[in-house]
């Protein structure tokens, strides 16, 4: 090689993209584990389909299991340079979804309400803004949300069958608040659009469920909206 | 973003002077383009919302008059604004140049229309020619948009500038792509019903749709390969609809039998009182 | 049946597509004739790839077919109802296009420049501006123009084969002067910008030829720039 | 809607959704602008294939319209947040390429060597390392490096057709020193791959304009390879 | 042109080409009338969905259609070279089989059997062995079938909503039938196969509907599959 | 011609591909042999859906089919060389899954549970594991147990038709316990992974089965969990 | 089964699929043996891109894979029914255009002529007109005459290399003659358009080997298109 | 990545039970087989490199022996490392189970193997029967990576301790794909050896693909897609490096008729030495 180009420039960049790789394979290494972890968590939780006594204990062993992701977002954050968090985010975002859902299903479970983007931030240790460092955007939180909500719906029909009708009263307004907040929006037609139209069956399934209810008069008693809020955080104990 | 920097620097050989003349004419044509494609932008959102407006309108909730005043006023302003915006940029044009810049925005203007005559129970839908007459506009003067056109142009304009009459075009394609648009909000409008009780609306609801898709069953597409796409969107809006009918049938119907055991009188009580207050959900 | 839908509203659109169906098989009727016509120019003018001595007898003959075309394109003038132009060229601007490229290369070889928009428009019995009538839009004859210049690559191969040396010169300066205008337009990601990028290749290719003639020194005369100027209208003639 | 999910957090979301779509247009209005000033180099560069005494002067005019890109990149990098610049790089990297080639043609007509990522950076107003700020990637770097040898390869052959015999070996010289170095690396199969791979084709052209001037003794003078590094910082002014 | 070719060769073909265009022509003019008319057949027969009572009413507009697609097949068969059905028929195919289909729910709506294919060539004018002429292959038949089991699971719903709890169970039975039928088949995967794979979620969608009205005892009666059997005939003339 | 590349290799290499073209063929004969007398074991296996009764009776004829299907294994495994069971393996595994998913739906209307790999095998005259000859994977085994899934959810609805209430509850058992068994693998993303995801919507389905039996007081007793798994095996003889 | 549906149209229509899938699987086993023979001839004919003088022979060896190729034609008219050529067709038309190709080109180097669909069908024992029975069609025979053009153009290439100057410019009017007729074509946007589409490029490459050679002086001798035509009969014995 | 951690706190069904089971086994196939990608994938690019070592090879720079003798010793290396790590993880396998882990490692090396006997200027081409005895191997004893196997398969492999023999098998198809890339190479080697003046090369592999170009037009490739898109490659280096020859030829025969013109001589003469010197480029 003449004096024209260095070859000191190449070698500079195959250094470059050695690194990549190996970062990269790294990532996916952390990736596997935060996963296992979360499906950990997952088969925890299934419990509520079947075994109504069991989820206070499931609940407990799930955050156990987040615990362990938070180590792994941990790692994340230190493996990925700063500013470089867009250039390899797909690598985790579906499996931070679902460990949005799995938090959001826990903390419904426990205490009736939904979950805010800073306490799942939280409890992920992640930032909630991308200037503090490794984040957790909007966009990925409500993917999150809108899983959950698809559970929810199947809860509700296994609640009735374990006996528990008060249960699907709540998870119907849970739900359909949900569904009111996402018809504000103006979305383009991305991944999320198609999960929010998911949603809407999901909300037609468990209001059919509350009509069963409803119809036969097992509803646990018959209140006015006002009623209904004031009831909401007594729910949660009656039903677990 | 046109060429005028370089004028200076280059000698130009004839060839290149005729480009630079090309060059315009292009930016001009591609600058309308895109004005256009944003006012058709902003008509598809205000269209968008109104059908969210409307919507919200729920018997219980006995905003139906209010609702459809709102909707009609917000209709009226996108149409003497928004539409005589593409008017003027279209005048003297031939329509057809910039039909795909606007056509959303049309389309969404039309199923948002028809579905605002839908629930204010219109014995009629409007057709193309109808609604034509909304987008059809009398200027005093010629309008000041256009400033580089040649003297003849000027001086014929000169001639009819008392009163001139410019339109923005709904061609009867257009009017029927949106109006298939219209089968999904009715199916929307289906379920919704569905959760507040309203069981009168879901049957008329699935009606309408069935007399729609039937409707587009009468046509022989020729070459238009959207159609054929619409109509396969229709019959799953109908087909959901008509679920949700079946639905209504069969729980209602086990309600009725319950009914005579005398189990549930209170339930089916409360289904006749829906109307009056907030509904059990 | 709901009353609110009329079916008379879908009995009267689909008697609009009919109409225009109609009228539709009466322009591909004229627009096949065209074709025919500009079909028949194009073979006459094939005789530059094999001899030239035939040249402006072929100029003559694609003459005529022009005239038959401006016939064909009078005959849709008259049966496109005003401003409804857009609507229906398709059916005919892909014809249009090599039209255009037939005339230009005409043109060219019977008087060595670059056919005006409205030389063209003339031929043809087109307008130049579209509140005047049926018109050419600049968009087709660019298409047309970059046409040419592809089939003026392959002439001036050819015509070093049949031993013309200065064709290729002249071809060359012709097609870079072409070349330096395009690269004045802004072009959007349309048809147009495809074919000028093929363009490209075709001024390549004409300058290579002209470095096989330089280096071989089969080039008429060493000659600089300015008097290559002076003597580009001799050329031609020289050439035919 | 009721206590379970605050509206707040919709309204939040649906302005953050506006938010980005305001930048994304703001961003394109600035890279149509980056676009057009690069399209305007460009023009006046293209001048080396037809009078290679107006290079200079080009030069100068090119050297003017980076100066106005890199305003326009300022603007970029003033608007797009740090941590950002991975989430919406695409919208500006294909304009990047180009004016990397057109600042590498320029230094090499200039000064007759390979520009540097440094000097690139620097002539556009970035930082070489994405921790100081936005900045030039040695792939984007890279990928213009390649557009400028495939330009060059046509410069050699225009450069035989104008005379000048000894800019086609020193042309050769520097895309074989490119070929060698590219050789060296272990290439994924994406976009900079498939660009190195079209370099092989620019690679032959030359060698094969080269292998014409040797065979008839039109080579400046015969030289060994280390007379020809010395020769190189020569040539230029001869061959300007 | 010189002795290699003969031009003759190419006026002959052009003349094949011209020849097969308009034959095309002639079918697809043909077949845009029997279209139409089972249009029409199909516009009349939507009734099922949501008048019971002017079903007998349908049924006999829609034969009145099929007069006038027997027509159009008539005129087809004439066009057609013998030998040359299979080189054309996907021009029709695809129309026949929905006028197979309407004609089968026609039969089924009128009779409460499967139409047979012979039953379906007769009303069409076809032969049933393509040695005898313009026939009806078997697979374009059952196409038409499979096509009628999925408009009969939305007639099961529908009847349903208009009261008629008899209905649905008599079309479960019915498809039922057909899908036991097709099991026995080895199907290529073509479309007849991709067709049948959809009947399975119409016998799935049917037996729901039989389901939602047994589990709340809106059956007409329970009966074991003995009863079911002989019961058979009696309600085809109850439900209609 | 190049000495170094003998044509006698391609020659070689044919014949070897002929060789093993003749033994697909075999193989194909003997695997549609198998491929019928599976589907004959489903055409006896669908009563399910309309005679409970008969379903004894089928489950001995199901299992002359098995017998047949095994002879054909037998053969097959006499046919494949040692160690080549994974080259041809795809000509016959998609029937396989069928004949497993038979096999399981046989073994859980006989006896109520789940029928192991090591029975399947047995039945069917494989091995379970690859060193000791002809087997049956994993894999496979779980694919058609799947298939499975997806008919008992069927099965459930129309039990209920044929009113059969206690049946639905024992799928749900059953189906829910193969759920969580799933959930603990760790899936590739295959079409084991696409065949477990649709188990998601056989699981829902069943649920709203044993939902609507539930809430309208029709299951054949409350009972405890744990009376359940008492109950479980006393609940075929009933149902059969 | 039940009244509905008769069995037997099931049994009938599975033994139409078997005879159908007999037939086919007969049909490939013949179009398999001619596939072998083309291959074969296409192996001898290779021979002209190396060895100039093996041609003769190879002509004569070409002809005799032609004449087993021959026998498989009718073996296939045999078996095929009078009215179901274009039911089957497509399984060796494929093959078929290849066979043309290769005796297009024997013909070309053993007598210098384009040969025609007569003579093809003559070789391969096929009917001109389909009426007579197994024929060939003219589109089947041009797609062939394409391919052998695509051929020509790499021959032409290879006869430079090995030293035979005059035969690229025989194939140069050859080719451009098929060029001429083709253009007096309107096709259809098929298959055999965009073959067609092809020639242009061979055309394109094969006047770019004239040009080279005439560039450099190398062809046989300089001679006027008239001189050219008096000597194209005497070429070919000359090239071969 | 196993489940073991669950397994204290879920109280088993016996699914539950069969299903851990199976649950180790699918991760221990999906763990063997993510290891022999990775040996797979050391071997690709330890072939590559081999490859690009091959074609340093310049006649001008004298260098053949050298570099055909380190090609040598780097291709046993990896046959006898990196191929018997892959030979013990299939030992006692199907080795079809894992094929299309180790195929692109497998058909690298195929391809460098096949260049690296093209240059050798060997007599005749190895065929795959001749490959197998480098990836044959005697091992002394059981290896020890594989644990968890049965009592039985113990004392069986007990017998035979002693010795015993392992391969990584290469199929005929790996072999006939793998030398269709060796097309790509030999073109590659065409083009270099224009660029250094060596026209024998050129020749020699032009020759070679046209004979390779044949031979692959000889199979009847039934049932393989990758074989047919193999050879349209084939064709097109083949294609390429005719050119080269054809450009060769004309230029070589323009450069014969200026020498007779006696202008360029000293061109020619610099072509005649181009084997010692440095080339004029
Ligand atoms: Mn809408
Ligand atoms: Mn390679």
């Amino acid at each position: 090689m003449s004096t024209f180009i260095h070859q000191e420039l190449f070698l500079k960049f195959q250094q470059h993209l050695d690194n990549e790789l190996e970062l990269k394979e790294k990532i996916r290494a952390i990736v596997r584990e935060i996963e296992q972890n979360s499906k950990e968590a997952a088969i925890h939780l299934q419990v509520i389909h079947s075994n109504i006594e069991k989820v206070p204990q499931a609940c407990l062993e799930a955050r156990k299991c987040f615990d362990k992701c938070r180590e792994g977002y941990k790692q994340l954050a230190e493996l990925i340079p700063p500013k470089q968090y867009y250039k390899y985010c797909d690598q985790w975002l579906y499996n931070t979804h679902r460990v949005v859902f799995l938090i959001g299903l826990t903390i419904y479970l426990e205490a009736g309400f939904l979950v805010s983007r800073e306490t799942v931030a939280e409890i992920l240790g992640l930032k909630v803004s991308q200037s503090e460092g490794f984040h957790l955007d909007i966009e990925d939180y409500l993917m999150g949300i809108l899983q959950m909500a698809s559970e929810l719906s199947r809860f509700a029909t296994n609640a009735v069958t374990l006996g528990d009708y008060s249960r699907p009263l709540n998870i119907s307004r849970f739900v359909s608040d949900l569904n009111s907040g996402f018809r504000l929006l103006n979305l383009k037609n991305d991944s999320l659009r198609k999960r929010f139209d998911a949603l809407k069956y999901d909300v037609k399934r468990i209001e059919e469920v509350v009509y069963d209810i409803s119809i036969r008069g097992l509803a646990p008693q018959v209140q006015t909206q006002a009623q209904a809020d004031e009831a909401e955080q007594a729910t949660d104990s009656t039903a677990a | 973003s046109t060429n005028s920097r370089q004028e200076e620097d280059v000698v130009d050989t004839p060839v290149m002077a005729a480009f630079r003349e090309y060059a315009k004419e292009l930016d001009d044509k591609h600058d309308r383009y895109e004005r256009i494609v944003k006012m058709s932008r902003d008509i598809t959102i205000e269209s968008k919302r109104i059908i969210f407006l409307l919507h919200t309108i729920e018997t219980r909730r006995n905003n139906r008059e209010k609702v459809l005043e709102d909707a009609e006023k917000r209709l009226r302003a996108v149409c003497e604004t928004n539409f005589l915006l593409i008017a003027r940029e279209l005048e003297d044009l031939d329509q057809n140049q910039y039909l795909r810049a606007f056509s959303p925005g049309l389309q969404e203007f039309i199923e948002a229309y028809s579905y605002f005559e839908y629930l204010k129970d219109s014995s009629k839908l409007s057709d193309w020619d109808d609604l034509q007459q909304f987008l059809t506009y009398n200027i005093d003067k010629p309008s000041s948009t256009k400033e580089n056109e040649t003297k003849e142009e000027k001086s014929l304009q000169e001639q009819t500038v008392a009163k001139k009459q410019i339109v923005c075009t709904i061609k009867p394609v257009e009017f029927i792509l949106g109006l298939a648009d219209l089968g999904g909000e009715i199916m929307r409008r289906c379920i919704n019903s569905l959760g507040s009780g309203d069981i009168d609306s879901c049957f008329q609801a699935c009606r309408t749709l069935q007399t729609l898709y039937a409707g587009y069953l009468r046509i022989r597409p020729v070459g238009n390969r959207e159609i054929p796409r619409k109509i396969t969107t229709l019959r799953q809006s109908t087909l959901k609809a008509e679920n949700v009918c079946y639905n209504i049938k069969v729980r209602g119907g086990e309600a009725a039998s319950w009914d005579t055991l005398d189990t549930a009188g209170f339930a089916m009580d409360k289904i006749a009182h829906d109307d009056e207050d907030e509904g059990f959900y």
